[in-house]
């Protein structure tokens, strides 16, 4: 049994790249990486995604920061305080990645948006790693679930939708507006503009 | 599966990405740690209360005062906007230029500025390297890590003794001598009196209430203030303020406020106001000893036998010392505003009964600070009622229990701050370069702008030393601290800040090196409550794990000492509990055979343990009793009036006996009134402690006006400059500008404006001179000591204009993280 | 045997035949009251300090110990005995004590402190028992005799009005501070318990005559030999000379300033210094001829008059040490550590001598200090200001 | 008593004599002793488990 029905090719496919989006939104990119990102499997990932129409624009968004980005003097410091600026600080000057700041009256973190998180989690036998020691609701968690939930055994296109509609797409649009503000480089907007595109893609096949 | 439905997908393989997709942050869930119950309920307390919480899932869900608090405040609600509050310092974060560039980074962008998040290991080796090469580049004299702040509540974890300890072992550095709540009084006092008397034990609310026909609050807001504690807050003292209420109703006690403005206090007790001019008490003050001295009311025999310099103040009062100036009532209605009737009314009235002086710290935080404070000490002993129950001056009342009974119990102790071995650090170079070592804590801006200039303070001659780098723990020094303007300034030619706190204050984003602690709500420690009524032991379970990368205090600088090898020197090789078990087994032997304490493992289960209600004091009355026995701490051992010692320092603003000095800005015709009109109160605030609590979005939006801090102004100034309740308004002076919401109330004399202390700063920009988004007062404050003799702040020294604000306002830029420059 | 028991029970169960009703009650009545008479007389024949010094254990240890006591001799000529203080005077308990008293004649039979090293070793043991009797019961063989209701606080010296008042208030157990006054305190509770034990580990034995030493903790002083007039108190790490050694009293000269202002009872170390050596009784202060007085001059930081005085007194030969180093030592640790608490404590020489005693009074409301050590840390203080090291700032 | 081997109906007056100073001289004050040594022995073992007497 090479291939069990319900976990294609495909599906791993997917699972991948939601949890390439959660890496980009975890972590700021090392030396490595960035080189992937102007010359190595990055780039052609990029490029590939690029191919389809609804994706293309914030493809082109991120790789013309990533131009300009590289003709600085330190271009992954620069992205890394891009980084810094835009999720790590507070939701006054910056656009952090957590569905609680978004979707609570109260605009604290560690609201309801965490709590169903984890309630889902822990409907999977799942945690947060401690190692991480974020609240539930962090963007990149959620990606990671959500490709957790794709390599599950049985195919479940609605929960999937269903996920991408209440938990992602509820708070994703808003964020985003945030962030266009705050940005100055368009590395990590670009990204999260092909996020929201490529979520959009996604709904329309499940 | 035959037909790929998503054309998009075609090419991509699954595989392709993996050197860009990190480690899962999912984790398998053990069994033990999915077992939910429906929530425990913890003890914890705070400066604003002790509290039950429910904790739940991981998370505070609710919070309730603690049962023996029969009074709580709602700055409970504020808690949980505290440990969810987005402006959390969630990773350790190094500023971008100074990463690249280190001391010689441009420190024209501080405060506006962008930075990177490093790794704990990364961050401290850089605070670590930075620590050495400030010993080694330039000696002790470059390294400040003295100033302290109010902390967290807590004995374990009290951040500045860790602070210090650990950067005390690395090597020395400056210290400071003093606080901006108390400098000037601290410093004059125990030349009158013989102590501090700011942080003394007063007499017992119950022989006040007994015995005091008159209560005079001087300046002083109890009600307001008494909101906060030292250590965790358990208000024992609002059941004597309730039962004063009744006295107040019932006639048996008279009480006057003394005050410009109506106090809170005032309010509750529904007490009667002498208005008086701001900073214009002391000339009223001489009107009084002029009245008691002219009419004999005042008492000679106590005088002679428990005072000394009255013979040398008293011609200062008639007139006949240099200045050739009779201190009557007359001469002190045309700067205190009081009517000259009044003030000899007033007099006789202090003189015909029992009478309690209770000051308020607000008089001396002003330039010449020391002398109301003095000369209230002057007419306490003309009205020779010092020593008696109900009768006397106290400078306290209003903070952290004080006037509650104390149980005489023995309290836990801290986290030591000094190293076990003083004289074994891995810098031992004690070499200052003629700078010295210690400096009054307000002048530290003074001495990053003016290194080596000489000033006098208390007697000593101080060489302010050319301080390259600071360390902040538990400190927001860009709220306590006067003038922004000039702080920014200085900061320019600071090599490198470190901060480590739970939250953005301004004083992280003023920083280079930021690291996070966790919230007291993220530790377990241990800590008293009622702070001078000894009442009781509080255990502070911790509620939730430490969140984010946020570490306690503890292990953050357990961390950096192990960098120089001192980790286990610096914990004594205990654990967090070791030392939290520690403190209370010492104060169960301390108190053993008077206070039975359980065995620590009751104690913690249970919570808290209670030591019951102390027995009446009487503040002085050993001295009254035994003046020679029990000798005051004066130079000497008698109240006084006169003293030798401060006249022969010879300063021009601080002399032998109190003295009225005109100040260097004053409202109601005094100099600058002119040009800036209102007199700027920035007093301790209603809804928070200090700066502690500002950034709980929740409860702020409960006083705040358009998200501003709100600006008390008198009716009759609001409507010549048109301003309505709740408009925008800009309050501006010489030294800086700021945004405010208008709460316009009859309480605020005309030409008195508020604006409580402990705002947040938030300018537009980093330039010099930038609005002030939010409302923090010390925008406009003026940066200068009392005097010579205490070199204190003067925070109420300080005159604005505003008017209503047009136009586009300025999001407020005050809570939050790091901002990348415009 | 078993007949004999039958007959014995067939006289005891029926009436009986050749004795009257009215003997048998006398007889039964006398034989008790005779029977209590002796069972009393024996009860209280233990219950005496014979009895209790009968064996050797007793005698030779602690009943020494109290011979030096002022429950063996004292003013008013009442003596406590063993009983006194050692056996509850409630019926009930004293009954429970004799029979208690059964592990000591165990003790005795096998002799568990027969030499005076198995003595001392249990000491702290056996005094722990009765230390733990005695909080149980809040003290109450003590307050048979001292009762805080009758005490003339006025009498009293003023250290001990304070105490005892504090004590009153609280109907505290005597034990709580008197522990050791009546025998020799465990040798060990030198190392365990309190400051005050620590401080008297600092005192040198056997002072010579013509030498100056140091006083370790704050110690009463007497105008007599027999150590009963009081005169006063000398304060810690005060010098004194020692003029005379008699027995267990040693007589001393205080060389001193005071302020001619009031009664002139303090005795300060230096002209113009606020370091207190100590305080006299009124009468002694004042007293023609109880002291050597010399120069006078007038303080020109407060303008009073001092006087140069030196005053002879007794005082117990004891706790006193030929250096201060030792006492430095220990009160530069103690600040250090009990004063860290709150703030930054101030360096020693940030104040000078004067300036001390207040600045200390107000950092003392935050640290558990007993009275010895506060004075202690004070001088300590005073004697490292800027008055004696010039690095203060 | 020993040389009386028969179990009289009536006891002699000597007995009777006897047996009360036995009763009264010996008997009743070894169990008076030893009545009020348990009780004490008792409250003794009672301290033991509640601690020594306290006041009031």
């Amino acid at each position: 049994m090479i291939e069990t029905p319900n976990i294609s090719e495909e599906n791993e496919t997917r699972a991948s790249i939601y949890w390439w989006f959660a890496t980009v939104f975890t972590k700021e990119l090392d030396k490595q990486q960035l080189a992937a990102y102007t010359t190595g499997e990055g780039a052609q990932l990029l490029k590939q995604l690029a191919d389809t129409a609804e994706l293309s624009p914030a493809v082109k968004l991120v790789n013309n920061s990533l131009a300009k980005c590289m003709a600085l003097q330190h271009p992954e410091l620069e992205l890394a305080a891009d980084f810094c600026q835009q999720f790590l600080s507070d939701s006054k000057v910056g656009a952090p990645p957590y569905a609680s700041i978004y979707l609570s009256s109260s605009k604290l973190m560690y609201q309801e948006p965490h709590e169903q998180m984890l309630a889902l989690l822990v409907a999977q036998g799942l945690r947060v790693d401690p190692e991480f020691n974020e609240p539930a609701d962090h963007l990149a968690i959620q990606l990671d679930y959500l490709g957790n939930l794709i390599m599950r055994e049985d195919d479940n296109p609605q929960q999937q939708a269903e996920f991408i509609q209440q938990h992602l797409l509820s708070w994703l649009p808003q964020w985003l507006e945030v962030l266009s503000k705050v940005s100055k480089g368009g590395f990590y907007q670009g990204f999260a503009e092909l996020l929201v595109a490529y979520l959009r893609l996604e709904l329309q096949h499940l | 599966m035959a037909i790929t439905r998503r054309g998009f997908l075609k090419g991509i393989l699954a595989t392709s990405a993996s050197t860009l997709i990190g480690p899962s942050l999912l984790a398998v869930a053990n069994d033990a740690a999915a077992a939910e119950t429906a929530g425990t309920w913890k003890v914890s307390g705070s400066h604003w209360g002790a509290f039950r919480a429910r904790v739940y899932g991981g998370k505070v869900q609710e919070i309730k005062a603690f049962e023996a608090d029969k009074y709580p405040t709602d700055m409970l609600n504020g808690i949980k906007g505290i440990i969810y509050s987005p402006s959390r310092i969630r990773y350790p974060m190094v500023r971008y230029d100074w990463y690249l560039k280190r001391n010689k980074s441009d420190t024209t962008q501080r405060g506006d500025n962008r930075f990177i998040r490093v790794t704990w290991d990364e961050a401290l080796d850089l605070f670590y390297q930075e620590l050495e090469r400030v010993q080694k580049d330039y000696g002790p004299w470059a390294l400040h890590a003295g100033q302290t702040g109010w902390r967290q509540t807590g004995q374990v974890h009290s951040c500045g003794n860790h602070m210090q300890r650990a950067v005390s072992m690395h090597g020395f550095s400056v210290n400071k001598v003093g606080d901006y709540s108390t400098g000037a009084g601290q410093t004059i006092m125990p030349y009158v009196l013989g102590t501090t008397e700011v942080y003394a034990q007063g007499t017992s609310w119950p022989l006040i209430l007994d015995n005091s026909k008159t209560i005079i609050l001087w300046a002083t807001d109890l009600v307001k203030n008494l909101q906060v504690g030292w250590a965790c807050e358990t208000h024992e003292s609002f059941e004597y303020l309730e039962q004063l209420k009744d006295k107040v109703a019932s006639k048996q006690i008279r009480v006057i406020s003394v005050d410009p403005v109506r106090t809170k206090t005032q309010k509750y007790l529904d007490c009667e106001q002498q208005y008086v001019n701001p900073q214009a008490d002391v000339p009223f003050m001489l009107a009084i000893a002029h009245t008691l001295y002219n009419e004999e009311l005042y008492d000679k025999k106590f005088l002679s036998t428990y005072a000394l310099g009255f013979e040398e103040f008293i011609p200062y009062v008639t007139g006949e010392s240099k200045d050739k100036v009779e201190k009557t009532p007359e001469w002190a209605e045309a700067i205190c505003g009081v009517p000259a009737e009044d003030i000899r009314e007033f007099a006789r009235l202090l003189a015909s009964d029992r009478t309690q002086l209770i000051f308020g710290w607000c008089i001396q935080r002003q330039q010449h600070g020391e002398q109301p404070y003095w000369m209230g000490a002057v007419i306490a002993a003309m009205l020779g009622q010092i020593g008696l129950p109900g009768g006397g001056v106290s400078y306290a009342h209003h903070y952290s229990s004080i006037g509650v009974p104390s149980t005489g119990a023995a309290s836990p102790g801290a986290f030591p701050r000094n190293p076990d071995k003083p004289n074994e650090r891995v810098h031992m170079n004690q070499d200052f370069k003629g700078y010295s070592s210690t400096i009054p804590v307000a002048r530290w801006i003074d001495a990053i702008l003016e290194p080596g200039k000489v000033i006098n303070a208390n007697g000593a001659k101080i060489t302010l030393p050319d301080i390259k780098m600071m360390v902040f723990s538990g400190c927001n020094p860009w709220h306590h601290h006067q003038d922004r303007n000039r702080m920014k300034k200085a900061f320019h030619k600071l090599e490198t800040v470190v901060s480590i706190d739970f939250t953005w204050t301004a004083s992280c984003r003023f920083s280079d090196i930021v690291l996070p602690a966790c919230t007291q709500w993220e530790r377990n420690d241990i800590d008293l409550y009622g702070s001078y009524s000894n009442r009781g032991i509080i255990a502070m379970h911790k509620l939730v794990d430490p969140l984010y990368q946020s570490k306690t205090d503890f292990e953050i600088f357990t961390l950096l000492t192990q960098r120089f090898g001192k980790s286990k020197e610096y914990t004594q090789g205990k654990s967090e509990m070791d030392w939290v078990k520690q403190l209370y087994d010492e104060c169960a032997a301390a108190n053993k055979g008077k206070f039975d304490m359980p065995d620590f493992m009751t104690f913690w289960k249970e919570g808290w343990v209670d030591f019951g209600k102390g027995p009446n004091w009487t503040r002085q009355a050993a001295f009254r009793e035994d003046p020679e026995i029990n000798a005051l701490g004066t130079p000497s051992g008698f109240i006084e009036i006169f003293s030798r010692k401060i006249d022969r320092y010879g300063y021009d603003d601080c002399q032998g006996h109190p003295m009225w000095f005109e100040k260097a800005e004053r409202s109601h015709g005094g100099p600058g009134s002119e040009e800036f009109p209102i007199w700027l109160q920035s007093c301790h605030p209603d809804k928070r402690l200090h700066s502690q609590m500002c950034d709980s979005e929740e409860f702020r939006a409960t006083y705040a006006v358009q998200g501003r801090e709100p600006l008390y102004i008198n009716p009759e100034d609001a409507k010549k400059r048109g301003i309505n309740d709740g408009d925008l308004v800009r309050v501006f002076n010489k030294r800086g500008q700021l945004l405010a919401g208008a709460v316009v109330s009859e309480d605020y004399a005309k030409g008195v404006a508020r604006l409580q202390e402990g705002a947040w700063y938030g300018p537009v920009d980093e330039s010099i001179g930038a609005l002030d988004t939010y409302g923090d007062p010390n925008t406009l404050t003026m940066d200068i000591g009392s005097s010579q003799l205490a070199q204190a702040t003067s925070a109420n020294t300080c005159l604005v204009q505003y008017e209503k604000f047009e136009g586009k306002a300025p999001a407020v830029s005050s809570f939050g993280g790091p901002k990348e420059m415009a | 045997m078993k007949n004999m028991l039958k007959k014995f029970w067939l006289i005891v169960s029926k009436p009986s035949v050749h004795l009257s009703f009215g003997f048998l009650t006398i007889g039964g009545f006398v034989a008790g009251i005779i029977f209590w008479g002796g069972f009393n007389t024996a009860l209280e024949a233990t219950n005496t300090e014979e009895f209790c010094i009968g064996c050797h254990e007793m005698a030779d240890n602690v009943y020494v110990e109290l011979q030096d006591t002022v429950h063996w001799k004292n003013n008013s000529g009442v003596r406590a005995t063993c009983p006194d203080c050692h056996v509850p005077h409630n019926w009930t308990d004293k009954i429970a004590r004799k029979m208690q008293a059964s592990k000591e004649v165990y003790g005795k039979i096998f002799g568990t402190i027969s030499t005076r090293e198995k003595f001392l070793e249990k000491r702290g043991e056996l005094a722990q028992h009765e230390w733990d009797r005695f909080t149980a019961n809040n003290s109450l063989e003590c307050k048979n005799c001292h009762d805080y209701n009758s005490m003339d606080f006025d009498s009293m010296s003023e250290r001990a009005q304070v105490q005892m008042k504090m004590a009153a208030e609280r109907d505290q157990s005597c034990i709580d501070c008197h522990k050791g006054i009546a025998h020799h305190l465990p040798d060990n509770m030198n190392s365990g318990e309190g400051t005050l034990a620590k401080l008297e580990e600092m005192a040198t034995s056997g002072y010579k005559k013509g030498e100056s030493y140091f006083s370790v903790r704050q110690l009463p002083l007497f105008t007599n030999s027999e150590l009963n007039e009081e005169a006063g108190q000398l304060n810690a790490a005060t010098e004194v000379k020692i003029l005379e050694v008699k027995g267990d009293a040693i007589k001393v000269e205080i060389d001193a300033w005071r302020k001619t202002k009031g009664f002139g009872r303090v005795l300060f170390e230096d002209f113009a210094m606020n370091i207190n050596d100590g305080y006299l009784t009124k009468e002694v202060a004042q007293a023609e001829g109880s002291m050597t007085k010399g120069e006078t001059k007038e303080d020109d930081l407060t303008g009073l008059p001092w006087q140069k005085v030196s005053v002879e007194l007794w005082m117990r030969n004891g706790s006193l040490t030929d250096s201060r180093d030792t006492l430095w030592t220990f009160a530069k640790t103690t600040y250090d550590s009990a004063c860290s608490v709150c703030h930054t404590q101030p360096a020693e020489n940030h104040f000078d001598t004067n300036t001390w005693p207040g600045m200390f009074n107000g950092m003392l409301s935050f640290v558990n200090l007993d009275g010895d050590t506060q004075a202690l840390v004070l001088k300590y203080l005073q004697k490292h200001s800027s008055d004696f090291s010039d690095a203060g700032h | 008593m020993s040389s009386n081997n028969v179990v009289d109906d009536k006891p002699s007056k000597s007995d009777e004599w006897k047996v009360f100073l036995f009763i009264a001289v010996i008997l009743f004050p070894i169990l008076a002793v030893a009545f009020v040594g348990g009780y004490g022995f008792i409250v003794w073992m009672l301290q033991i488990l509640t601690g020594p007497p306290g006041h009031g």
